[in-house]
C-alpha cells in the first residue's frame, strides 16, 4: 500500500496521499479548503469555474546527466509553474507542490470572484440562497470587496418555470453546470443544458422537456448559488433562522439520511445528508417533500373517547385506563393487534410486550409495496419492515396475517382490535369501515385523524416520525436513528410513551423512562440488537443484519469511482 | 350638655376635619409636589384640573381604587389597626386648637380645655403606637427597623418638644390655648411682640428665650412628624419605605394623611403658641374674649389662623426640599445632647428674666 | 513549374515559392479529380501506401513541418503521441474551421484544390493508422463543404479513398462535417466535442489530450488544412529536401494572408523566414496607401500580439543579438515569438495611421466577446467586460482608469482558462494597452473618473445627491 | 497604605450648622422664586409640546417601513432586521409576489411585517442592516396604545408611519 502513496507539499507542509487523489481532495484532507463551484465529488469535473486555481510545482526536469539535489528529507526541489492549475481535475504525483495561499493563487481567486460577480445580480436580500451561498461565502473570503464594473449587467430570464418543483433564475446562474451533470450522470434525465454563448450563456431545459424527475430537487441542493430554488421552500424562511436536525427519511425502506430544517416548531424543508452506504448525497423529491402532514390541521391532539354523541376529549389517564380495561376484558384469543412498520423499533418492542401481556397471537403489521425505481426509492415503502420482523418476531412475511385477521373479524372470532400507527381503511390496510363496525372494540393510536379513528372507541394521539426519537432498520439491514425535530402538537405523545403507559395500566409494573431505556430492554431480548444502545448508534447508522440488498444508485456510483470519473 | 351644644360641636368637628383639615392635607400634598418641583426647576403636577388642582382628587381616587392587599405573614389585626392609630391621634389633637376667635357667638374651638398643650402632647404621643404597630405587625425587617427608629425618635423629641414650650406657658401663665391667643391678640405675639404690653423691655428681653423656644419647638416638630430632615423611620435609601413598606392602597393613604395631619396640627400649635393664633398683628381687630364680635371679624380671624398655618406648612415643605437627611446617631445626639439641655437652660433663662426684670 | 499560368492579375510575386498554392487561381484549373490527376495528383498517396507508416512519420519529422493552424506545433511529433499500446480506433480530423480574423488561406485550398487536401489527409491517415477521418468545415464555408464532398465522392470512385486504397490493404473513410458557426470549434478539443454532437466546450487538459482521449475517447490527430497539404509535398520532395526550404527550425513554405491598409492585400506563399515584414508590406503588397504611415501590425491573426511600427526588437542573429525595426522582422515562427508576438495562422493585419487604435481594439474585443463559448468563468465574463469597456473608450465615455481596469481584466483572463481562447482574447488587449496606452488614454476623459455609466447606477447616483 | 482622610476642622459657628442651613434655604428659595416667576426654563410641557421641530435628523424614533418614489414597497422581506433585532421585536412572514403584480420582478415581499413596539429598543440596527433602505427610524417617539396588541405595529401601520421616501440612499450620507 505504501508504494501507492505519494509525497505532496501543500502550503509548505509535506503530506502523503494515495496516487491519483485529486489535488482539491488532497488539500481538503490536509485541512486546506480550496474554493470551488463546479467541482462536486459525486459528479464529473469539467473544471469550468476556475475558482480552484492553485499554484503548482514539480521537480524540474534534470538536464541530461544532471542529478537533482535532494534535501535531508529526500525531497527534490520544486519548480513552481508560472501558470496556475485547477485543483479539481489534476491529480497529485510524487514530489508535487501546491500553494493555496500564494500571491498568484490569491490574485486568481480575486480575479475569478470579480468576474463571477460582475453579471450576477446582487439581490441577496431577495435570493433564497443567501446564507448558504458559495458566491457570498467566497466573495467574503476571497473577493476584493469592491466592484470596478461600471457597465450594465447582462439580462437573462428570471423566475423560469423549468419543472414542477424547481424554479430557475438565470441571472443568478454562474454556469457551474453541476445541475446539468447531475441530471445527465446521476438522474439519467438529461433535460438541462446551456443555450447561447459567452456572457449570454443561459441555463435552460430542452425544448418540450421539463425537469420533473423524482430527483429534481437535488439540483437545488448542489446549486452553489440561488439559480435553482425549490418551489416548495422558496421564500419561506431565511436559512439562518433554521434549526437543523439530523434524522432519516421514512418515506420508504431506504431510510435516506436527512437533515430536517425547522423554525419555531414547524418544519420547513428536508435535505439529504451524505451517507455513502445509504443515499450518497441524494434523495428523492417525494421523500423530501413528505413532511407537510406534520403541520396539518388533521393532527390528533387530544385523547378521544367515543360516547353516544361521538368522540369527546378526555384526559390521558382516563383514555389509557379505558383502553387497558377494555382490552383486559376480552379473551386473549379474541384480540388482534395491528401495528405498523412505520413505527420505530422501540415502539414495536413495546407492541410485542403488549401482545405478550395480553396473550395476543394475532399480531402483524401492514405491508406496503411499490416499485423499486432503480435509484433510491425501495420497493418496500415501509421504513422499518426489517425492524418489524426482528422486533415483533414475526414468523412469516410482514402483512401475511392481515387477511386472516379480516376474515376472523367477519366471522366474529376476533372481537377487539388495536391499531397502532396505521389507518386500517387505507388501500394497503384493506379494512372497510363496515368491517370495523363489526368489532366489539376498536382502539387506535395514530398521529392524524382518519377513518379508523372514526370507528375507534379509544383514540390516542401519537407522534409522527419527525417528533420522536428511536431507531429503524432499513432494507439493507442498517440500523439508523430518528431524531425529534419539532415538538408534539397539543397533548399528543410519543408512541412508546403511550404504549408504556398502557402496559403499566395492564400489568401494574414500572415501565421504561425513555426511548433509550426501551432500546436497552429490546437489546436484551432480541439477539440482533444485542450489545447496542440507542445512543451508541452512529449518526450514519450501522449494519445490523445482512440482507444482501444493494442500492442501485450506489452501485453505479461505485462503478464510476472505479473508472476514475468521479471522486465519490 | 344639651343637644344644641352637641350639635354645634359636631358641626365644628365635621367642618374642621372634613372641610378644612382633610382638604388641607390633600392640598398640602399638592403643594409639596408643586413646591418641590419649583425648587428643583420642574413643573410638578399640573395636569389634572387647572394647575393640577384636581390632582389630590385623582390621587385619592387612585388610593381608593388600588388593590388593598394584606401580606400573608402579617399580624392581620394589628396590621389593620396601625394606620388608624396614626391617623386618629393626629386628628384628635385639633380638638383643642382655637382655629378662630368667635363666630355667631360661638368660640371657634371644638373643646375649650384648660390644659390644651398638655392634651395635645398626650394625644400626639399616641401616634407613635400606630407606627410601632405598623412596623411590628408587618412582620418584615424594614418596617420593623422603621418602627423602632420612629419610637426612639419620637420619644426623644417629645421631651424637648414639651420642655421647649414651658417658657411660653410661663410667660403667658395659662394653659388654655384660647386664652393664650386672646392674650397675644391684645398684648402682642410672643415671637413678634411689636405692640401692646409685650412691647416693653421685659417683653423684648423675653424674646430671646422665646426664639430659642421656637427653634427647639419647630425642630422637634419636624422630628415628631417624621419629616425630612428627620424622616429616618421611612428613609427610602435605607429602609425601602420604613414602617409602611408593606402597606398599600387606602391603608397607606391613612399613614400619609396622618403624617400631613400631624404636620398641620403641629403648624397650628406653633402658630397658636408663637404667632398669636388667629390674631392679626398690631392689635388690629383684637379680641379679649369678653364681648361678642361681628361674624365677619370672626371669619377674618379664622382666615388669619389658616393663613398662618399655610405659611408654616410651606416652611415645612421648603425645609424638606432644602436639607439633607440626618444620620440616626446625629439625630439622637441632637435630641438628647443639645435640645434637651437647651430647653432646660431656656426655662431657667426665662424664669431669671421674669424674676429679675420688672 | 514554368508551365503553370495564372489568371491575369493573380500571378504570384516573383519571390513567392508556391507549393500548396501552386494551383490556386491557376488558369484552367478546376477542383475536379481529372484536373488534379493531370497535374500528377495522388502519386504521393500511391507511393505512401507502399511505405511503412512509421517511415512517413519520420519523413514529416525530418521535414520539420510545424502546424500552420496557429500554435506552430511540430506535426510529426504530434502524430507520435498516440499511445503505442492503443487498441482503440484512431481518428484524424482536418481542422478546416478557419475562423481567425485575418486568415483566409484554407478556403482557397478547399475551394480550388480539394484533392490536394484529400491526398494529404489520406497519407496522414495512413501514417497514423486512422481508418476514419473527418474534415470539420466551418458553417460559413458551404461551398467548400460541397466541393469537398464532391471531391471525396470522385476520389472514392477512383479508388483513392474507401476500401483498399491504391491496391493496398489501407482503408479510409472520409467525411465532411459542417460546424454550426463558432470560433471555438477551431480549438481542437472544442472541435472534437462539436464533432461528437455536443456544445463545443473545450476539454480540460489533463486528462483530455486528443492524441490519447480525443474523439469518442479515442486517440485523435487534429491538423490544419495547410499542414495536411504539406504532407503530400514532403513526401514528394523528401523530408530532408523540404527542410531546406525556409530557415532552420522554421522549414517549408507558408501562406501569408495580408489584409488591412495596404495597396494590394492578398495571399502570398513564401519560404518561412525568407521574407521580412517590411518586404511583405512594401514588395508583396505594394506598400501603404498614399500618404499613410504604418501604425501597427498584427502578424499572426487577430489573437496575436500587436507590433508597433516604431518598436525596436532584439533578435538573435547567429550568436549575436541585434536590434532591428519592425520592417526587418523575418516572417517565421521563432522570430515573431522572439519579438513578443506569434506567427499564428499567418494572417497579417496592417494598420496605418488612419485607424484609431481604440477602434481597432474594440473591433477585436467585440469579436472575442461574441465568440467566447461561455464555458469557463474568466473568458466568459471577461471578454464581454473588455468589450464593454472598449466600447466606452471608442464612444468617449471612458476615463483613464478604465484603461487600467481593461488591462487588469485581460490579466485576469490570461492563463486562467481551459483553452487558449483566454490568451487569444487577452493578448490583443494586453499588447494594445502596453504599446498604445497613450493613444488609448487620449480617447478617454479625465472628468469621467468614478462616474457611473450604467442606467441603474446613474439613477442611484442621482438620488444620492438629493 | 491606608489613606488618612483629613476631616475639616470646623469652627464653632460652623458646627452649629445654622448658617449653612440658612444658606441652603436661601438657595432653594431662590430656585423656587425663579421658577415661579418663570425666569428658569422648565421642562417641556409634554405631550402638548413636542420635540418634533427640534429633533435632529438622526433621531432614532419609531421604526417604520417606507415606499419608494413609485410607491413600491421597498422591503423585500430579507429578514435581516428580524435577525439583527436585539430584543427580537420584528417578525416577518415573507411571500412571493404574484406574477401578475406590477412588481413581480422583485419576486419577494413581506406578507406580514410586525414590530412589537413594547419590545423595540430604538437601537436602529434594523435601519443599519437593511440592504434595501426600506426601514427607517422616524421621529415619532410617543408610541402608546391601550393594549399589547395595539402596540404591535403591523405592515399597514408601519407604512402609514413611514410614508414615502424619495431618493435611494439617505442612509449613508453625512447627515443620516
Amino acid at each position: 500500500m505504501a508504494d501507492d502513496l505519494v509525497n505532496v507539499q501543500i502550503d509548505g507542509t509535506w503530506h502523503q496521499f494515495p496516487k491519483g487523489t485529486r489535488m482539491i481532495e488532497a488539500c481538503r484532507q490536509a485541512g486546506v479548503e480550496v474554493p470551488h463551484y463546479c467541482y462536486h465529488p459525486k459528479l464529473s469535473s469539467p473544471g469550468n469555474c476556475r475558482m480552484c486555481l492553485v499554484e503548482m510545482g514539480m521537480p524540474p526536469r534534470p538536464k541530461p546527466g544532471e542529478e537533482l539535489a535532494r534535501d535531508e528529507d529526500g525531497r527534490l526541489p520544486i519548480q513552481w509553474m508560472p501558470r496556475p492549475v485547477i485543483a479539481c481535475a489534476n491529480t497529485v504525483s510524487e514530489n508535487l507542490g501546491i500553494r493555496t495561499e500564494s500571491a498568484l493563487t490569491k490574485s486568481c481567486r480575486e480575479g475569478v470572484m470579480e468576474l463571477l460577480l460582475i453579471n450576477h445580480p446582487l439581490d441577496c436580500p431577495i435570493c433564497d440562497q443567501a446564507g448558504e451561498c458559495r458566491l457570498q461565502e467566497f466573495s467574503v473570503e476571497h473577493g476584493t470587496g469592491g466592484s470596478r464594473f461600471r457597465e450594465d449587467k447582462v439580462k437573462k430570464p428570471k423566475n423560469v418555470d423549468i419543472g414542477p418543483r424547481v424554479r430557475l433564475d438565470d441571472e443568478r446562474c454562474i454556469m457551474c453546470s453541476r445541475c446539468i451533470r447531475f441530471t445527465a450522470e446521476v438522474a439519467d434525465d438529461p433535460v438541462l443544458g446551456f443555450t447561447e454563448r459567452g456572457s449570454h450563456t443561459t441555463l435552460a431545459v430542452h425544448p418540450g422537456r421539463r425537469l420533473e424527475n423524482n430527483y429534481s430537487l437535488n439540483t437545488v441542493d448542489i446549486c452553489p448559488v440561488g439559480a435553482l430554488t425549490s418551489t416548495d421552500f422558496r421564500f419561506q424562511m431565511r436559512v439562518w433562522f433554521l434549526k437543523e436536525t439530523e434524522s432519516i427519511c421514512t418515506g420508504c425502506g431506504r431510510g435516506c439520511n436527512t437533515e430536517v430544517s425547522s423554525r419555531e416548531g414547524s418544519i420547513l424543508r428536508q435535505t439529504p445528508r451524505e451517507n455513502n452506504e445509504v443515499n450518497s448525497t441524494w434523495m428523492c423529491d417525494q421523500g423530501r417533500l413528505d413532511f407537510h402532514y406534520v403541520n396539518s390541521e388533521a393532527r390528533l391532539t387530544q385523547p378521544l373517547l367515543k360516547g353516544s354523541e361521538g368522540h369527546r376529549a378526555v384526559s390521558w389517564e382516563i383514555a389509557v385506563k379505558t383502553l387497558a380495561d377494555k382490552l383486559a376484558g376480552f379473551e386473549s384469543s379474541k384480540i388482534a393487534i395491528i401495528a405498523s412498520a412505520r413505527l420505530t423499533n422501540e415502539d414495536l418492542y413495546l407492541v410485542r410486550r403488549l401482545a405478550q401481556q395480553l396473550g395476543v397471537k394475532e399480531l402483524d403489521v401492514i405491508a406496503r409495496f411499490g416499485e423499486d425505481d432503480g435509484y433510491l426509492v425501495a420497493a418496500d415503502r415501509n421504513p422499518n419492515s426489517r425492524g418489524a420482523v426482528l422486533v415483533l418476531g414475526l414468523d412469516s412475511d410482514p402483512g401475511s396475517r392481515i387477511s386472516g385477521i379480516r376474515r376472523d373479524i367477519e366471522s366474529g372470532k376476533i372481537a377487539a382490535l388495536l391499531a397502532i400507527g396505521e389507518d386500517l381503511t387505507s388501500p394497503e390496510g384493506g379494512f372497510s369501515p363496515a368491517l370495523l363496525s363489526q368489532l366489539e372494540f376498536l382502539g387506535q393510536i395514530h398521529h392524524t385523524a382518519n377513518a379508523t379513528a372514526d370507528a375507534a372507541v379509544v383514540v390516542l394521539p401519537g407522534a409522527t416520525s419527525f417528533e420522536k426519537s428511536g431507531s429503524m432498520v432499513n432494507v439493507t439491514g442498517r440500523l439508523q436513528r430518528l431524531a425529534p425535530v419539532v415538538p408534539l402538537p397539543g397533548e399528543a405523545r410519543e408512541d412508546w410513551l403511550i404504549l408504556r403507559d398502557l402496559l403499566q395500566a395492564l400489568d401494574g409494573g414500572n415501565g421504561a423512562g425513555s426511548s433509550d431505556e426501551v432500546f436497552t430492554l429490546l437489546a436484551h431480548e432480541v439477539s440482533a440488537f444485542e450489545g447496542r444502545t440507542l445512543a451508541s448508534i452512529s449518526p450514519l447508522g450501522e449494519v445490523l443484519i445482512e440482507t444482501g440488498e444493494t442500492v442501485p444508485l450506489l452501485e453505479r456510483e461505485k462503478g464510476r469511482i472505479a473508472k476514475g470519473e468521479i471522486v465519490g | 350638655m344639651d343637644f344644641i351644644a352637641l350639635a354645634i360641636s359636631a358641626v365644628k368637628i365635621v367642618g374642621l376635619v372634613f372641610l378644612v383639615i382633610m382638604p388641607m392635607v390633600a392640598y398640602a400634598v399638592w403643594a409639596e409636589r408643586r413646591v418641590s418641583a419649583l425648587i428643583q426647576d420642574r413643573v410638578g403636577p399640573n395636569r389634572v384640573g387647572f394647575q393640577g388642582l384636581l390632582q389630590p382628587v385623582a390621587d385619592g381616587l387612585k388610593f381608593i381604587l388600588k388593590e388593598d392587599f394584606t401580606p400573608k405573614n402579617v399580624r392581620t389585626g394589628y396590621y389593620w389597626l396601625a394606620p388608624a392609630l396614626t391617623m386618629v391621634p393626629a386628628l384628635l389633637t385639633c380638638a383643642v386648637l382655637p382655629f378662630g376667635s368667635q363666630l355667631f357667638g360661638e368660640p371657634m374651638v371644638i373643646a375649650n380645655l384648660n390644659a390644651g398643650p398638655l392634651f395635645i402632647f398626650a394625644i400626639a404621643s399616641l401616634s407613635v403606637y400606630g407606627i410601632v404597630l405598623a412596623g411590628w405587625a408587618s412582620n418584615s425587617k424594614y418596617p420593623f427597623l422603621g418602627g423602632v427608629r420612629s419610637t426612639s425618635q419620637m420619644i426623644s423629641y417629645e421631651i424637648s418638644l414639651g420642655l421647649s414650650i414651658i417658657p411660653v406657658l410661663m410667660i403667658l401663665g395659662d394653659l388654655n390655648l384660647g386664652r393664650m391667643v386672646q392674650d397675644q391678640s391684645v398684648n402682642g405675639w410672643l415671637m413678634l411682640p411689636l405692640w401692646g404690653d409685650r412691647f416693653s423691655l421685659k417683653g423684648l428681653l423675653l424674646l430671646v428665650p422665646v426664639v430659642i423656644s421656637f427653634v427647639v419647638f419647630t425642630v422637634s416638630m419636624f422630628a415628631e412628624t417624621n419629616r425630612l430632615p428627620f424622616d429616618l423611620p421611612e428613609c427610602e435609601t435605607e429602609l425601602v419605605a420604613g414602617y409602611h413598606t408593606e402597606y398599600s392602597s387606602m391603608k397607606f393613604a391613612l399613614f400619609f394623611l396622618g403624617e400631613y395631619a400631624a404636620m398641620i396640627i403641629g403648624s397650628g400649635l406653633a402658630v397658636t403658641l408663637f404667632f398669636g393664633g388667629w390674631s392679626l398683628p398690631f392689635g388690629w381687630l383684637s379680641w379679649d374674649g369678653k364681648a361678642d364680635i361681628p361674624w365677619w371679624q370672626g371669619l377674618i380671624h379664622m382666615a388669619t389662623f389658616f393663613g398662618k398655618v399655610v405659611v408654616f406648612i410651606l416652611f415645612f415643605i421648603w425645609v424638606r426640599w432644602s436639607l439633607p437627611r440626618f444620620r440616626f446617631d446625629q439625630l439622637m445626639r441632637l435630641g438628647w445632647v443639645f435640645f434637651f439641655e437647651i430647653a432646660v437652660i431656656n426655662i431657667i433663662l426665662t424664669a431669671g428674666i421674669m424674676m429679675l426684670v420688672k | 513549374m514554368s508551365n503553370v499560368t495564372y489568371i491575369s492579375g493573380k500571378e504570384p510575386h516573383s519571390r513567392e515559392h508556391r507549393l500548396i498554392f501552386r494551383n490556386i487561381d491557376r488558369k484552367g484549373y478546376d477542383p475536379g479529380l481529372k484536373c488534379y490527376l493531370k497535374d500528377g495528383g495522388y502519386e504521393q498517396l500511391k507511393k505512401a501506401v507502399t511505405m511503412e507508416p512509421k517511415a512517413i512519420t519520420d519523413e514529416v519529422k525530418a521535414a520539420g513541418l510545424r502546424g500552420r493552424g496557429g500554435a506552430g506545433f511540430p506535426t510529426g511529433l504530434k502524430w507520435t503521441f498516440i499511445p503505442p499500446t492503443n487498441t482503440k480506433p484512431v481518428y484524424l480530423i482536418c481542422n478546416a474551421d478557419e475562423s481567425e480574423p485575418g486568415t483566409f488561406k484554407d478556403r482557397y485550398i478547399m475551394h480550388q484544390d480539394p484533392h490536394q487536401l484529400l491526398e494529404g489527409m489520406a497519407i496522414a491517415c495512413y501514417a497514423v493508422g486512422a481508418k476514419l477521418a473527418y474534415i470539420y468545415v466551418r458553417e460559413e464555408f458551404p461551398h467548400a463543404a460541397r466541393i469537398l464532398e464532391e471531391a471525396i465522392a470522385e476520389a472514392k470512385k477512383a479508388g483513392f479513398l474507401g476500401k483498399g486504397i491504391c491496391g493496398s490493404t489501407f482503408d479510409l473513410e472520409l467525411y465532411v462535417h459542417r460546424g454550426a458557426g463558432a470560433y471555438i470549434c477551431g480549438e481542437e478539443t472544442g472541435l472534437i466535442e462539436s464533432l461528437e454532437g455536443k456544445r463545443p466546450y473545450p476539454r480540460i487538459k489533463p486528462p483530455f489530450f486528443p492524441a490519447v482521449l480525443g474523439l469518442y475517447m479515442s486517440p485523435t490527430i487534429v491538423n490544419n488544412v495547410e499542414s495536411l497539404c504539406h504532407v503530400k509535398h514532403i513526401l514528394a520532395m523528401g523530408g530532408a529536401e523540404y527542410a531546406k526550404l525556409g530557415t532552420p527550425n522554421n522549414t517549408g513554405t507558408r501562406i501569408l494572408c495580408v489584409s488591412g491598409d495596404v495597396q494590394k492585400p492578398g495571399y502570398f506563399e513564401v519560404q518561412v523566414g525568407k521574407v521580412t515584414l517590411g518586404e511583405v508590406i512594401q514588395d508583396f503588397c505594394g506598400g501603404l496607401k498614399p500618404g499613410r504611415k504604418l501604425q501597427a501590425v498584427i502578424p499572426g491573426g487577430s489573437s496575436a500580439k500587436v507590433l508597433r511600427a516604431d518598436e525596436r526588437f532584439k533578435l538573435k542573429r547567429g550568436d549575436e543579438m541585434v536590434e532591428i525595426g519592425l520592417e526587418d522582422i523575418p516572417m517565421d515562427f521563432d522570430s515573431l515569438a522572439a519579438c513578443g508576438s506569434m506567427a499564428g495562422s499567418g494572417g497579417v493585419i496592417i494598420i496605418d495611421d488612419s485607424r484609431k487604435i481604440s477602434w481597432v481594439l474594440n473591433n477585436i474585443n467585440s469579436f472575442y466577446a461574441h465568440e467566447s463559448c461561455g464555458q469557463c468563468t474568466p473568458c466568459r465574463e471577461g471578454s464581454l467586460w473588455m468589450k464593454k469597456i472598449s466600447d466606452r473608450i471608442v464612444a468617449g465615455k471612458a476615463s483613464p482608469d478604465d484603461v487600467a481596469t481593461l488591462e487588469s481584466v485581460a490579466n485576469n483572463i490570461e492563463g486562467k482558462t481551459i483553452c487558449a481562447f483566454g490568451e487569444a482574447c487577452s493578448w490583443p488587449t494586453q499588447s494594445f494597452i502596453r504599446k498604445f496606452r497613450a493613444e488609448l488614454v487620449a480617447d478617454t476623459r479625465e472628468e469621467l473618473a468614478g462616474v457611473p455609466v450604467n442606467h441603474e447606477t446613474t439613477l442611484a447616483a442621482a438620488n444620492l445627491k438629493n | 497604605m491606608a489613606l488618612v482622610v483629613r476631616r475639616p476642622q470646623l469652627k464653632w459657628w460652623e458646627k452649629i450648622y445654622l448658617p449653612v442651613i440658612a444658606k441652603g434655604l436661601v438657595i432653594t428659595m431662590r430656585h423656587f422664586i425663579r421658577t415661579l416667576t418663570g425666569r428658569t426654563k422648565v421642562t417641556m410641557q409634554y405631550p402638548e409640546e413636542k420635540w418634533n421641530d427640534q429633533l435632529p435628523e438622526h433621531y432614532r424614533g419609531a421604526p417604520a417601513l417606507v415606499t419608494d418614489e413609485q410607491d413600491r414597497e421597498r422591503c423585500v422581506a430579507c429578514q435581516l432586521c428580524e435577525f439583527i433585532c436585539p430584543p427580537r421585536a420584528i417578525t416577518i412572514i415573507p411571500e412571493e409576489i404574484p406574477s401578475e403584480d406590477k412588481w413581480a420582478k422583485v419576486e419577494k415581499r413581506p406578507l406580514a411585517f410586525n414590530i412589537d413596539m413594547i419590545r423595540c429598543i430604538y437601537c436602529g440596527l434594523c435601519e443599519e442592516v437593511c440592504p434595501e433602505q426600506a426601514i427607517f427610524l422616524r421621529k415619532d417617539y410617543a408610541i402608546t396604545g391601550e393594549s399589547r396588541a395595539e402596540m404591535v405595529h403591523d405592515k399597514a401601520r408601519l407604512y402609514e408611519v413611514g410614508g414615502r421616501r424619495v431618493g435611494l440612499v439617505n442612509k449613508w450620507n453625512d447627515l443620516k
